[in-house]
């Protein structure tokens, strides 16, 4: 373990967030089990109070939970030089195993916390609490992952020991190492580039005809998985080129860094509310037929398209810009 | 969204009247938190800076250094060896190099004696840090003496003071010639400190200090990246463990955060039922906690730093300097440059507000969720 | 009519927040700037063959912190408190802590 | 019409010291008409005020404000309703301390988000209506009792409630101030506002503002009608 302010503040803090969390499940399965919304017994009435202090801990974990998942590149960013071999946050990362998992729950908890705030909005409109069971189904969900995070991280940071010969960048994203990451850039630039325009018009075009006329809702929803999935892809493979002006530097964290303007932080936002929106709309349509949300849901559903449409076209557009100003010219 | 703005800002305004009402415990509060970020925020900011000054200025140290040790001390090394070290496949130089202490007895000061690789003094003449030159009052033209190995006094005069900005590298430095350095320091002819190398390729920098330790079994190499990496941990060790220790007062101050929040006093329940009764909903409420959250972290958090970035970058850290000076007499005065970045920014963020938040969510909610009717019974 | 609070304290807020980015502007100016002061030291660096900042000056042994061996007392430990309070506040250095563990 | 229909009321369900405040009331009030609740301390005026009010809920039984039934919804749900429908005067002046009147008046508008300076322009107005525009700006401890029991009643109307809940109003006021207080009534009920008051001041239940005095006592309605 090393004792780096950032690891100490990011571990801190998840300790702090799994406490809550748990917490917050607890009262979640007590809401499940004794819930009765006929009643007009006073343990209802407490139940009923308690799906505030629920909602405001999931709304401040959502808030915590982006930050941290910035500081924990920035830190894995900033001691890298501890390791040999390890040239920015890819190395840090690759110090042990538990490295990226961290990295993949917090993007995971950041969603289930963002989709579980777009139900709870729902749920806050209708009249009788018309997805209370759905929504601490969903924070049931969500506990475990958050507490895993918490686990897997304290593994990384206590596996970190410094001057371990790690892979760097170059190692990591060379063509010979097996891997995911090496299969990311197996993926040649133009398919690259085609699959994501394509999937971003897609999306894009999802989103505006159910913003429009309110058609294609699961649609949405899986195009915005795919697109999220495919913008890291293309993140790696030839948005990060562009950024950083260089042919062979395919890190996907490196962007966050001031050298480069700090473009990753409105890039990454962007994707992930994106996402989150997406992915919530079609996480509200099972509950469509609702007596009590009838009205309200086609109208959120809506309205989070439409942010969703504006996310991902914010996102393309400061790639695209991105591109253009780059002094890398690549096909 | 109109209405949604006005609504907060309507919750502010009775937020902070209500802050204002409770100057005292809430100022006690605000203060106590605004000294705690700034001194977070100085031991982040300065040893941050000072760890990026350091990689900068001394990416440009020697690749290698060969110290030779005998019954694990210290000695001079052979010069012989440099010979044979060159013939190593990658080592551009071997440079022999001269330096060492000397401890003036009257200032009661130590000084590092060095020979400059490129342009040194001419005989009997020597530059001097800015440091030396403060401390001493000398300045070029002045001529110093200093007894030498043989107890002899030797005299010197000052050819130049070393510039003032790079004072944090050469505050307390003597330059002097080759043969100044050994008539005064005793080191024989055919002997050196130890000695630097250069090496074409950084990879092969192990490969090498394996080699030379091969070569010469009491030959001790030190590494570059070695040297760069201990001053990336310096203050990273204590930072952390101030940290720790100071983790004690926060956690003290999350207890009185606490305890402010809980033991709501029978006025302040008294109008939050009053809130409740004529129309504010219990999300209005925790709005308004929230906010009042929003307003003494915030306002505590941007004051703490601002105000630390002035002490680190401005003061040079004058109420760290005790500390940090301990009991030297030549301490260099320096201006750090503001290395600062948003990371930093986050991680006070992390170890200040979150947990101040953290303790407030639950007794916010608990005063909250008053029944309306309480006001009525 | 007097301001509402509100206005005072989100105005008070924006500034502060300002302060902080414009902080950030010139800090990042400065660095900028001070490229030729950097390129200087790291040329002042090579020609003297520096290895160390010259930032605890008190005794002999912690001039160079990383220069010295195990054999130097301030190296025993870093929690050695007769060399309080430089071995405080630095960790040994790492071709030490490699070759011979930690100590303490 | 608001309509009560066989409403309890228990407290403490299922503890030693369980407690019925109400038990089984049915009770309806037309709109625009100022009914009296009279009854002795304890017999239950207070909590079928709070109920109405949307201020709690039922423990059994169900209340009709407008035909909408307000015993199943939620508290925000009842929240929005109580803020729109319902404006209150309580026994105590219950104002809020160290900020102005005019800041008291407009505090029951807060959360609708209403522009700050039409807000403000309506509660001098309220204020106004109660000769109270000179004293806006002064804090509510220098206030005399007369005053504030007028600002009290200015912050009921800032949401301009379809009725008025007052409980026990002039219990702590002098029978100057009473009188004072039941000619403002009178001011409302004429400009078409529905009034339900608790009270067991003769001043109260025997003036000629009152359409209705329902009698209550150990949380039973036990005489209750329209007067001659």
């Amino acid at each position: 373990m090393i004792l780096n302010p950032g690891i100490l503040a990011l571990f801190i803090t998840s300790l702090l967030i799994s406490l809550m969390t748990i917490y917050a499940a607890c009262h979640g399965i007590q809401i499940l089990r004794r819930w009765d919304i006929a009643s007009g017994s006073e343990l209802q009435l407490i139940l009923e109070r308690r799906t505030y202090l629920i909602s405001t801990i999931v709304t401040y974990f959502l808030a915590f939970q982006l930050v941290s998942l910035f500081l924990f590149i920035q830190t894995a960013d900033s001691i890298c030089h501890l390791f040999v071999g390890a040239m920015c946050a890819v190395g840090t990362l690759t110090v042990n195993s538990f490295g990226y998992p961290t990295l993949l729950l917090k993007v995971l908890t950041f969603i289930i916390a963002g989709l579980w705030l777009i139900l709870n909005y729902a749920d806050n409109r209708g009249y009788d609490y018309p997805l209370i069971r759905a929504k601490y189904l969903l924070l049931l969900i969500l506990a475990p992952f958050v507490l895993a995070e918490t686990v897997v991280q304290c593994f990384y940071f206590f596996g970190l020991t410094p001057d371990i010969i790690t892979s760097c960048c170059g190692t990591l994203y060379s063509q010979s190492a097996r891997g995911i990451a090496s299969e990311i850039l197996a993926l040649p630039v133009i398919p690259a580039k085609i699959l994501f325009s394509v999937s971003m018009l897609a999306t894009c075009a999802a989103g505006m005809r159910l913003f429009l006329n309110g058609k294609g809702v699961y649609r949405l929803a899986a195009l915005s998985g795919i697109t999220f999935v495919v913008s890291i892809i293309s993140m790696i493979s030839f948005i990060s080129l562009y950024i950083y002006e260089m042919p062979s530097h395919h890190c996907p964290f490196c962007i966050v860094q001031k050298e480069y303007g700090y473009v990753g932080y409105p890039l990454y936002l962007l994707l992930l509310s994106g996402t989150v929106l997406g992915l919530g709309v079609g996480l509200l349509q099972p509950f469509r037929n609702k007596k009590s949300l009838e009205h309200i849901i086609p109208a959120i559903q809506q309205k989070c398209a439409g942010a969703a449409v504006v996310a991902f076209v914010l996102f393309t557009s400061i790639v695209s810009w991105q591109i253009l100003v780059s002094s890398l010219k690549m096909l | 969204m109109a209405n949604v703005i006005e609504h907060h800002r309507h919750i502010i305004d009775f937020t902070l009247s209500s802050l204002l009402r409770r100057k005292g415990k809430n100022g006690a509060l605000l203060l106590v938190y605004a000294v705690i970020v700034f001194i977070l925020a100085s031991v982040l900011f300065f040893s941050h800076a000072l760890r990026r000054e350091a990689n900068l200025a001394l990416s440009e140290s020697p690749e290698i250094i060969v110290q030779r040790t005998m019954a694990g001390r210290y000695q001079t090394v052979p010069i012989f060896w440099s010979d044979r070290i060159r013939t190593i496949n990658g080592v551009i130089s071997v440079r022999p190099r001269l330096w060492g202490y000397q401890y003036d007895s009257v200032f009661q000061a130590n000084y590092t004696l060095t020979v400059p690789a490129e342009h040194p003094p001419e005989p009997g003449s020597i530059d001097i840090g800015s440091g030396i030159s403060r401390m001493r009052g000398a300045y070029p033209g002045d001529i110093i003496s200093f007894a030498g190995h043989d107890g002899l006094p030797r005299s010197f005069t000052i050819r130049n003071v070393i510039d003032h900005e790079s004072e944090l590298l050469t505050s307390d430095l003597i330059l002097l010639s080759d043969k100044d350095y050994r008539d005064f320091s005793g080191i024989p002819a055919d002997q050196a400190t130890d000695l630097t190398l250069r090496v074409r390729n950084p990879r092969e920098y192990s490969t090498i200090a394996e080699k030379i330790t091969r070569m010469f079994p009491e030959a001790r190499p030190i590494l570059r990246t070695e040297i760069l990496r201990t001053y990336d941990a310096l203050f990273g060790w204590r930072s952390g463990l101030i940290i720790v220790i100071f983790s004690a007062a926060i956690f003290a101050f999350a207890v009185f955060a606490w305890d402010k929040a809980t033991g709501l006093s029978a006025e302040e329940r008294r109008e939050i039922g009053i809130l409740k009764a004529v129309g504010w909903e219990t999300s209005d409420i925790l709005l308004m906690k929230f906010w009042e959250g929003i307003v003494l972290s915030l306002t505590a958090f941007l004051v703490g730093t601002i105000l630390a970035y002035a002490h680190v970058f401005y003061t040079s850290v004058a109420l760290f300097a005790p500390v940090l000076k301990g009991w030297s007499t030549l301490y260099p005065v320096f201006r750090l440059t503001p290395f600062i970045d948003l990371g930093q920014v986050a991680t006070l963020f992390f170890l200040t507000v979150v947990p101040y938040t953290v303790t407030t969510i639950i007794p916010s909610w608990r005063a909250a969720t008053i029944d309306p009717d309480a006001v009525m019974r | 009519m007097a301001q509402r609070r509100s206005t005072i304290y989100l105005g008070v807020t924006a500034t502060l927040v300002l302060l902080l980015v414009g902080m950030f502007l010139y800090a990042s100016n400065v660095v900028r700037t001070s490229r030729p002061l950097f390129a200087r030291k790291t040329a002042l660096v090579r020609q003297l063959q520096l290895t160390d900042l010259c930032l605890f000056t008190e005794a002999s042994y912690t001039r160079h912190v990383s220069m010295t061996d195990i054999s130097t007392p301030f190296q025993d430990s870093p929690m050695s408190l007769e060399h309080f309070p430089t071995g405080a506040l630095v960790e040994p250095p790492f071709h030490l802590v490699r070759n011979h563990g930690q100590r303490d | 019409m608001i309509s009560v229909r066989d409403v309890s009321k228990i407290f403490n369900a299922g503890h030693p010291n369980e407690f019925t405040a109400l038990h089984r009331v049915s009770l309806n009030l037309p709109l625009h008409e100022t009914t009296v609740l009279k009854g002795p301390s304890g017999s239950g005026k207070t909590t079928l005020l709070g109920l109405i009010g949307c201020m709690a809920r039922p423990t059994t039984g169900r209340i009709f404000v407008n035909e909408l039934e307000i015993t199943s919804l939620p508290e925000r749900f009842l929240t929005e309703i109580r803020r729109s429908t319902f404006g209150f005067i309580f026994q105590q002046v219950n104002l809020i301390k160290g900020i102005s009147a005019l800041e008291n008046v407009m505090i029951p508008a807060y959360p609708t988000g209403e522009k700050h300076s039409l807000l403000r322009a309506r509660a001098m107005e309220k204020l106004g209506m109660f000769n109270l525009d000179m004293r806006a700006a002064a804090r509510i401890e220098c206030l005399s009792g007369g005053e504030a029991q007028r600002v009290a009643i200015a912050r009921a109307l800032i949401n301009n409630p379809a009725i008025i809940i007052a409980d026990e109003p002039t219990a702590h006021l002098d029978s100057t101030l009473s009188r004072e207080f039941m000619g403002i009534i009178k001011e409302l009920k004429s400009e078409g506002v529905t009034i339900i008051l608790a009270s067991h001041d003769p001043i109260v239940y025997d003036s000629d503002v009152a359409d209705r005095v329902v009698e209550m006592r150990d949380g039973k309605v036990i005489k209750g009608g329209k007067r001659p």
